[in-house]
């Protein structure tokens, strides 16, 4: 289980590579890849701050958890911080399981979390200025579906 | 003594990311806080700010050394 | 969209690489590798044998219908054939998509489809002999779930 | 005339996977088949088995000619 801050870009490939090889009980690896969008020219550069330390711990809260419920080989979570342009990878997330199932679950679960309660203030700076953004409605319910123990079964 | 850092919007609002000020517990640290800055005192106590004290959240009081380190947690944006 | 059936193995990495590079407009990309796994040294080879130019094609209209529904930027469905060895991934699926939520449905009812539905014949080969393998009881009720217009939602 | 294609078990019980048969229509080729080898002739008419000809399943019959490719679909494994 490893979970990363970084502030340069990274490749998603690589990552889903490194953590597939060898694999010999895992039946099922789920990546998530998050992109900023460039829609339409209209953004933006996005900056991330995370609190160093207590971000990496809360997240990886997050990870154990999933682990735990969703009987996981093993989980990988890096997050990009710092100024991050439109088209390149801001999060990368891999669940590893026997069967594919606890292994969607579980990255679906863990990018819901990411994106509603991970310990990141997020800045969007365009031509019409800087505003920092907070998880839509959506995000939060979402996050919600998981929070009984087991909604979807 | 505390080290005290501010996130997100709380440090666009202060103007200043990382302070040390003088206070033994956390409700001293709030209102030293609040005689420099009547606005950002306002906003540390505003809707979803949580403190942590070395990287644990906190809710209510808690002394404070000269190594202790304090946030303040804007809502987040999540990643 | 693209559908592809390969004899040799493969790198989910360098796939998932070159999915995700220049997208401009996707803020999701999910994928899933599927991997034989070993079990303990008791299994086996699999050897899986398609109907060239049929099999293609239903994967295809499935990759449509989940295009479609799901309002994918693109599909990306890759499947082995002929002898697969323990530890090596059998089946690479990725969906982009503006969001996430149908990025994730996607791969997962794709998933479904293709492990209950996909026009594949597939064989285990082991010291104790050879035998033909039928989806399993999950596998069909796993893609049942889909049939519905919108089961999850 | 048709070229026949077996596959997955049905190959194995056959002991061949390609075969040239002269039939002029897909009932033709089912009799024919059955009276080469009378168990596969029952499994092609077993529960789940799909004839494709020229590579879209029919259930019925169809006219057959020299350039006409007949599989016979055993129940799907998936991937």
């Amino acid at each position: 289980m490893k979970v990363v801050l970084q502030s340069g870009p990274f490749d998603p490939g690589a990552l889903l590579t490194a953590f597939t090889t060898g694999r010999r009980e895992s039946g099922a690896v789920v990546s998530f890849t998050g992109l900023a969008r460039a829609e339409g020219g209209s953004t933006d550069i996005l900056e991330l701050e995370a609190y160093e330390g207590f971000t990496e711990t809360a997240i990886l809260e997050m990870a154990e958890a999933a682990v735990k419920r969703f009987h996981l080989d093993d989980v990988l979570v890096l997050h990009r911080v710092g100024p991050i342009a439109p088209g390149e990878a801001i999060v990368f997330v891999a669940a590893a399981a026997a069967h594919r199932r606890e292994a969607f679950e579980a990255a679906d679960q863990l990018m819901d979390y990411l994106k509603s309660r991970a310990p990141f203030w997020k800045k969007s700076v365009g031509p019409g200025g800087a505003r920092w953004i907070e998880p839509t409605a959506r995000d939060k319910t979402d996050a919600e579906r998981w929070d009984q123990p087991d909604p979807l079964t | 003594m505390a080290r005290v850092l501010l996130f997100g919007p709380l440090r666009d609002l202060a103007g200043w990311r990382e302070k040390t000020v003088e206070a033994s517990s956390l409700s001293g640290l709030r209102a030293a806080l609040q005689a420099q800055d009547p606005l950002l005192g306002e906003a540390l106590s505003g809707p979803g700010v949580q403190a942590a004290v070395d990287k644990a959240i906190v809710r209510g009081e808690a002394p404070l050394t000269a190594l202790t380190e304090v946030a303040f947690l804007p809502p987040m944006s999540g990643g």
